[in-house]
């Protein structure tokens, strides 16, 4: 089935003849673009590829990309793409999801394939908001926000998909936005390279039903405040004139103006192979406080876990080696048995 | 040894048809393993039999008391065998929760055997006793030993250096030791067993060995029993047998479904009561690439299996009542993708959490019916133990041929219970062809077989085949996303065709006993036994009866209209309120009878009976709830 | 101004009896506000109406492609209206995608307007068409006004200062204007309507009269129209009237319960087309105390209801199919633990993901049979949008006095058609009587009401009530757990006979039409419309027909039988595959025939009246899908 | 409706009728007990109480206790308490649940729940075990566990509920031991004393299919040495002579032998208060690592956060100031209406 020479794709080949129905503006068109160019650089066959969606806007995704592709319920991708992965673990097999249907409906499935390190990618289109259905909270939507079922707002403590990533034992977390298209392609592949379950929150405007909801991170005269790049082995540094960095205090994280004898070196240097989760669960939570800007980058990748359709199969192999394969005649007249004769 | 000379009298043996008899003890009594050596040895001898085992919900209710009671039945016989038995020859009571629990069922001068040790007055109390039923004559009508079987059994054992407690484990072999004097049965079936099973633990071989001898010989050397019984060995069909479970039957068809389809099983399941053994099972055939996954909930077991099998494996989820309401939404997601997928609910009583370890039927308009909108599956409901495994062969055949979803509706009764089951050889089994698309020329994701309606199995990873699937309404052939009215229409008309054609499959109906006359009586699952029995002693007794034990709920055999035509009434007894009975009104206008019973248990067959005389003319009928109705008042 | 006169003919008015006009335009171009605005001017006015919204599935298709096609049509008459209409005499398409999508129901020689402006070559290819229908003489049938309304539209706002694209969303107040000259309606309450939503925009306000302006007066400077027409008012029952949508209706329907009732409501909710409004309408509804809670799932949603419903609130969950497929195992706990609750069910097309936007009635028998075991659930349902208030409050009110889960089975037609509502006065609703048990006195969680068979709703705080309630099986009385098979028995016929005395209180069945003849007609949900107007039309022609529209699907009204005896043939039209007939077939043996339609729309009159005519021998029939064959082939 | 004096009440108070149908040795009783006793001593009346449960040998907790109780359906036990809680802030709510119920099926609400701060407290009864069903793994069982559903062993890893209650935004997190009497009263005491969502996990022994399973942990000669007790303030010391403690290193954690010029003040001293939730992510993982113990008490108490419920009642409340309360009649004439004369 494999050939001799890799496949050599253009973007155009993950191109379907199907009508793109998000609303003009959508960020979901940019993500669908960086993936189409991440899946031809890749240089796997296009046949290898499997995309699985929930329900939501985001999840019209696998319509737009010539590979196989499998729009499920909504929540349910993550435990389909388990049971394919776990038959076909030569499959690339990537989810697209929204952050109601993997974070509300598809909470408990999103951890639990994210505890077992189930080998596949997942796309998180982070709106906070339900699109598809027209404009409700969602539960990444920020306290106070009047949606169509919050008239008065919301009472909501939201999610932080990264730190629940951690907290459910993630071995690979990441974040980038829909218009940084470089780093998003760049994140794209880091996660195509780990070997488990790779969760990557992706910032999306909706601009019907939640326009700018990320604009301090996506504007482009404010965003060099607003972020710093996760780089692994480098510095936390940022602003416009790269003037501003991240230190650690105790067990605590603290933004420093460079100068007055304050350097680069007393900068956090980021290890997204640190052995502590909670060091990316503490870059996680940096942006919740104000004068903090937000993290994006891989928090953490850790690869030391094996992936769960391996042990599975593994064991199977095992268990062959030192039976031998199953004889179903033997099988059927195992335990006790008798004959009776004419 | 031989000092003094005690002198047997020469003893009856009385050569009969059949007998039921029930082990009955606290959970921590061993009386599911008393009552399956029981078992083994009279199947291993050749006589036809079925067994009931009845177990508490709780996990371990407190030593002693009601709750914490555990059942095995065994009913066996020279003849055919159809099921556990309505009443009880010999009952064996290890305690007194037992022996209320289950002495009702003893029949008049029936042989009651119990533990005279453990009816002390804190026993009793534990039972909620107030007199002592081997003292206050309440016992009089049946033939009662009381046995001090603990004493005893320490007694045998007393040289092995064992401690009390686990001298007191053994008495229930001491009690299995009486009823193979009482039956004529060697005990070299139990001796094999127990060598395999305590194979590093020869001081327990020793130990049960000797207190089954014990109780043995007890029999043989005291005169209580003036009689024992002979059974001779049934006239069954030639080859090799083994007792199955329905449950381990059902396992076991699945990896025969793989096998003979050559791809992988895939079973996706959340632990549940009476389903979980099919889980255990099956995650013990690794060596067949057998894969189990444990699941976060039964929404995860049911998707998982959907992309199991569109992958490629022979995908199945495995459950019970409330597991199936949670899996409805998902079923639908199958429909309308057209993978196929097999989903056993092993029914228990309802609603709700409800009665997990009793049985019940009234899953089947749930199977028929419970997914939003007209997304028709395929039924299938098997009809005894060793059934199970051929249903789940047929099953898989239906799911793969069409490309569907199938339930088969198993139940507590016949997951737990078990009987003689033929092994078939490889080559009986069905064929069951798999055809993966691999050809790009022309291929269209919903193209379809003319015949079975099916579209093409086309697995993630075949080069050229790329292509998009969903649960949104779609056009047909080509698969793109879809809202033309028509088009709808036409979809669900064809969902529904595509069902229907399972039909073409389905052998003409042939009913058991008379193919016309008075009485037709319809049914399906696990009644079979008590209405097979119940037809032929009223045939016996001259009157004309057809019975039509359904396996394809949905869709219906085609010709079931003619069959119902040719009789006067009709009956349909169910352990439910009358589901099947609805589908029956509805589709053939046909005033048939409902008879149902909804108490967590069997039919007993003088209860069919009792019915099929009543719907003749011939009797008064007592129904279940008259029964109830004196009982419980309100 | 008056430096040339034009000479305007003297045109015809001709007083006509009703009209059907459709707005139709891509999803940006403002079609439900249009059709909206027209639909309160004719109802200010005093006509009978019905309106049908029609948007696209996809939250923006690409603008001027088909997806993105939105439309709105609005019936109105000076007689009794019961249907949007089966055809349209007036069709105003804003682009060629809203031509090409609604031409078909367009009436021969019926009224066509379009704005030439969005017919170029782009717009063209953008709605799949290949030749320019203006052009190629495929609209040669009707009566084509093909308008420069955008070109209009801008002339007439040049002096606002506004850019071209705030201009041109204001062609559809243009067209507006056209329709209001061509049925002679003031612009009057359109102006307060803008008034009042663009209060401090007063730009908008004053484009889009000048826009609506614009319109009018082009109807009555150029000679295009020759005739304009007259609808006079109906003659409907005196009272304050206002326009509702079925959903708005269901949510004021359940403040008004929980008013009526003294207790809080408590709304539990996923979001899911057609089912949100209902959530975002009563989360505005705070300062009646109205709890909205946005569940994570909704098994939440169901199941935070019945945490509140044991809190002593009025507790109601909101969803469409694959959302009820979901709640199916809380559904069970409700019957189980005898609470009240009340699920509404906005039924769309499915299977699964489906057609989320178009209606369907394909949910009864997930509504009555969707749950594992013997779970009986009483279910209503609305027959048009206002009827939603009523049904809201009847939902309710047997929630409570039976203490048991209600099902509303409402329909995406109903939730998103609306009609004029005669608005009741606060003495005008039902009692809805709430008693809190608070007497420890003999107080026993399962003690019954004789009459409703309630037991008592005793809330968490009330001192000396202390008890536990579960969903395992459980004794009457006392509700301690209970296995006991007699017991089991009686609480799975008990539950049964409660839901049955819901009949009790169920008004005697009196058939619209006819009281006995040749055919009855029974139906149920958002069918009303066309079997009323069809039944309507077929007994002006002399044909003896009744029509029972069911508001209770379980139980049914004890009468039914009786009333079913009295006609020769029974017909039974539905959005599905015959749910409710298979029902009527079993219980009443009555050789019921289905009319069944299932493509995501209402039935039109014309295909219900042909049906009649065929049962009747009247007249062949052809079947939707006879219609389907010819046109989408294979 | 509430009286001027408090209530009385003893541990017999709290108990039911009801015949306990546990298996003899299981840790539930212990925790039964122990429940008692705090609820007879908190001084609330008795009738305040609720618990509510899911499905599992601890879920038949309710059913022992001489409150108002619920024993629901498999999982939805916090959705079910939630809807309760938003009705009725003032009643004192406990859930009791099972690794199983709460971190399997129930993994959703779980989450959510506590991401929304219900004023909710909650037992996890973790066996790590499926008791009920009769003995296969549960999402907290260790790796390669062999039990009635893997017989060759598990290949998925568990969930840390500390871990994954922290990456849920809770605000209380504690653990205590069943045969720990004294720890858990105490331990019960701070979860009903917190204002918000208290998760507490309680190390319960399944004497029938996990016997053992927290033997490290409960073992009288080894305990100490494996365990080290979170007390607000204290730094952490342990051993059997009190001489190991855990010292902080950068952003981990190690374990130093005390003397030797080590000295208590070297050692990390708790903060459940701790700003970070980082810090109490960075306890929780302790425990994988070979050669640190197990933490037991609170790791993070959070009180700043308010109640889910209050929101929504004060949400209410504001509304009905403004607006007052509605009136039905103008509420159903609403909108535009027009009036047809007879
Ligand atoms: C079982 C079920 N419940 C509810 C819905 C309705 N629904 C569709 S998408 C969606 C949420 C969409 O939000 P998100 O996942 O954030 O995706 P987005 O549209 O924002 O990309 C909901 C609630 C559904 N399709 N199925
Ligand atoms: C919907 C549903 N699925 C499955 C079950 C079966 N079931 C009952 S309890 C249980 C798990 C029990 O484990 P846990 O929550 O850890 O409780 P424990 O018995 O160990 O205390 C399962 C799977 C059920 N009752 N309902
Ligand atoms: S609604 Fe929002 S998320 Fe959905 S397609 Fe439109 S812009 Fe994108
Ligand atoms: S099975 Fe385990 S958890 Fe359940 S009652 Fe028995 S010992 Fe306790
Ligand atoms: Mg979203
Ligand atoms: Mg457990």
């Amino acid at each position: 089935m494999t050939t001799a020479t890799l496949p050599v794709y253009t973007k155009k080949d993950f191109q379907t003849d199907q009508e793109i129905r998000w609303c003009p503006g959508c960020g979901d068109y940019a993500i669908l673009s960086a993936v189409q160019m991440v899946f031809a650089d890749l240089g796997i066959p296009r046949e290898k590829f499997v995309i699985i969606s929930g329900i939501g806007c985001s999840s019209r995704f696998p319509y737009y990309i010539n590979t196989f592709g499998f729009h499920t319920i909504h929540g349910r991708a993550p435990a389909v793409a388990t049971g394919l992965k776990i038959v076909r673990p030569d499959l690339e097999v990537w989810v697209a999801t929204g952050d109601g249907d993997s974070l509300s409906i598809g909470g408990n499935h999103t951890i639990h394939m994210l505890r077992r390190n189930v080998g596949l990618k997942v796309l998180l289109f982070n709106n906070k908001i339900y699109g598809l259905t027209k404009g409700q909270y969602s539960p990444t939507s920020e306290v106070g926000k009047k949606t169509k079922s919050t008239p008065f707002g919301t009472t909501d403590r939201p999610f932080n998909p990264i730190s629940l990533a951690i907290g459910s034992e993630a071995t690979f977390v990441a974040r980038s936005v829909d218009v940084f298209q470089t780093h998003l392609k760049d994140t794209l592949k880091k996660a195509a390279a780990h070997k488990g379950s790779a969760y990557v929150e992706i910032l999306q405007n909706c601009n019907i039903f939640n326009d700018g909801a990320w604009e301090t991170v996506t504007e482009k005269e404010a965003r060099s405040e607003n972020i710093v790049q996760l780089e692994h082995g480098k510095p936390l540094i940022y602003g416009k004139n790269r003037d501003k960095g991240i230190r650690l205090n105790g067990l605590d994280l603290e933004v420093v103006q460079l100068g007055n004898g304050v350097t680069e070196k007393d900068l956090l240097v980021h290890d997204e192979k640190h052995p502590r989760a909670a060091y990316a669960f503490l870059l996680a939570h940096m942006e919740h406080r104000p004068g903090f800007p937000t993290p994006i980058g891989v928090f953490r990748s850790w690869d030391n876990v094996p992936r769960y359709e391996d042990l599975i199969n593994d064991q199977i192999r095992e268990v062959q080696a030192k039976r031998g394969k199953g004889d179903l005649a033997k099988l059927l007249r195992s335990g006790d048995t008798w004959e009776l004769k004419a | 040894m031989a000092l003094t000379t005690i002198e047997i009298p020469k003893r009856k043996r009385e050569i009969i048809d059949n007998a039921v008899i029930r082990f009955c003890g606290d959970s921590g009594d061993g009386m599911q393993i008393t009552g399956s050596q029981f078992t083994n040895t009279v199947a291993l001898y050749g006589n036809d039999l079925a067994t009931f085992p009845d177990f508490p919900a709780e996990i371990r209710a407190p030593a002693g008391t009601l709750p914490g009671v555990s059942g095995f039945q065994v009913h066996f016989s020279s003849s055919d065998v159809y099921t556990p038995g309505d009443s009880v020859d010999v009952l064996i009571a290890m305690n007194p929760a037992a022996l209320k629990m289950n002495l009702a069922d003893l029949k008049t001068n029936g042989i009651l055997i119990v533990n005279v040790d453990d009816f002390k007055e804190n026993d009793l109390r534990k039972a909620q006793i107030v007199t002592n039923p081997l003292e206050d004559h309440s016992l009089d009508g049946y033939r009662l030993f009381a046995v001090e079987l603990t004493k005893m059994t320490r007694a045998a054992l007393k040289d092995l250096g064992l401690d009390a407690k686990s001298m007191d484990r053994c008495k229930n072999f001491f009690a299995l030791g009486m009823c193979y004097w009482l039956y004529n049965r060697s005990m070299e079936p139990t001796h094999g067993w127990l060598e395999e099973k305590f194979k590093n633990k020869q001081q327990l071989v020793q130990a049960n060995k000797l207190a089954m001898k014990a109780g043995y010989s007890y029999c043989e050397a005291t005169e209580a029993f003036q009689i024992s019984y002979e059974i001779p060995p049934a006239k069954l069909t030639p080859g090799v047998y083994r007792n199955i479970s329905g449950n381990a039957a059902l396992a076991l068809g699945f990896v025969a479904a793989s096998q003979k389809a050559g791809i992988p099983l895939f079973l996706g399941s959340y632990p549940i009561t009476p389903a979980s053994d099919i889980l255990h099972e099956l995650s013990m055939y690794k060596d067949f690439g057998v894969i189990t996954f444990q699941a976060e909930d039964e929404i995860a077991a049911i998707t998982s299996a959907i992309g199991a099998a569109y992958a490629g494996a022979l995908g199945i989820t495995s459950t019970s009542g409330p597991g199936m309401a949670l899996k409805t939404e998902a079923l639908g997601l199958a429909v309308a993708v057209e993978l196929p997928l097999v989903i056993c609910d092993i029914q228990r009583g309802g609603p709700s959490t409800g009665l997990p370890t009793k049985t019940e039927q009234a899953d089947l308009l749930q199977a028929l019916f419970g997914r939003n909108s007209e997304a028709p599956i395929p039924v299938v409901a098997p009809s005894s133990p060793g059934d199970c495994f051929w249903i789940a062969l047929e099953a898989s055949r239906i799911a793969i041929k069409h490309m569907v979803p199938v339930i088969i509706l198993s139940d507590g009764y016949l997951a737990n219970g078990a009987e003689p089951w033929k092994v078939p050889t490889i080559d009986e089994l069905p064929e069951i062809p798999v055809h993966f698309e691999t050809n790009p020329e022309g291929f269209l994701p919903y193209r379809r077989d003319p015949v079975t309606l099916s579209r093409p199995w086309a697995v993630p990873g075949t080069p050229g085949l790329e292509h998009r699937i969903g649960g949104i309404e779609k056009q047909d052939v080509t698969g793109n996303i879809d809202y033309e009215p028509l088009n709808h229409e036409h979809m669900v008309r064809l969902r529904a065709a595509k069902v229907e054609s399972v039909a073409n499959d389905i052998p003409p109906v042939v009913p058991e006993g008379d193919q016309s006359g008075d009485l037709l009586i319809i049914a399906w699952g696990s009644t079979h036994g008590p209405i097979t029995a119940a037809l032929n002693a009223q045939r016996e007794k001259g009157r004309s009866i057809g019975h039509v034990h359904l396996r394809h709920l949905n869709p219906l055999p085609r010709d079931l209209g003619d069959v119902i035509k040719r009789f006067k009434k009709v009956l349909v007894p169910e352990m439910n309120m009358g589901q099947l009975l609805m589908i029956l009104r509805a589709k053939f206008l046909v005033d048939a009878q409902g008879y149902n019973k909804i108490q967590g248990k069997p039919f007993k067959t003088s209860e069919i009976e009792n019915k099929i005389e009543q719907m003749l003319g011939l009797a008064p009928f007592t129904s279940p709830e008259d029964d109830f109705d004196e009982q419980a008042g309100e």
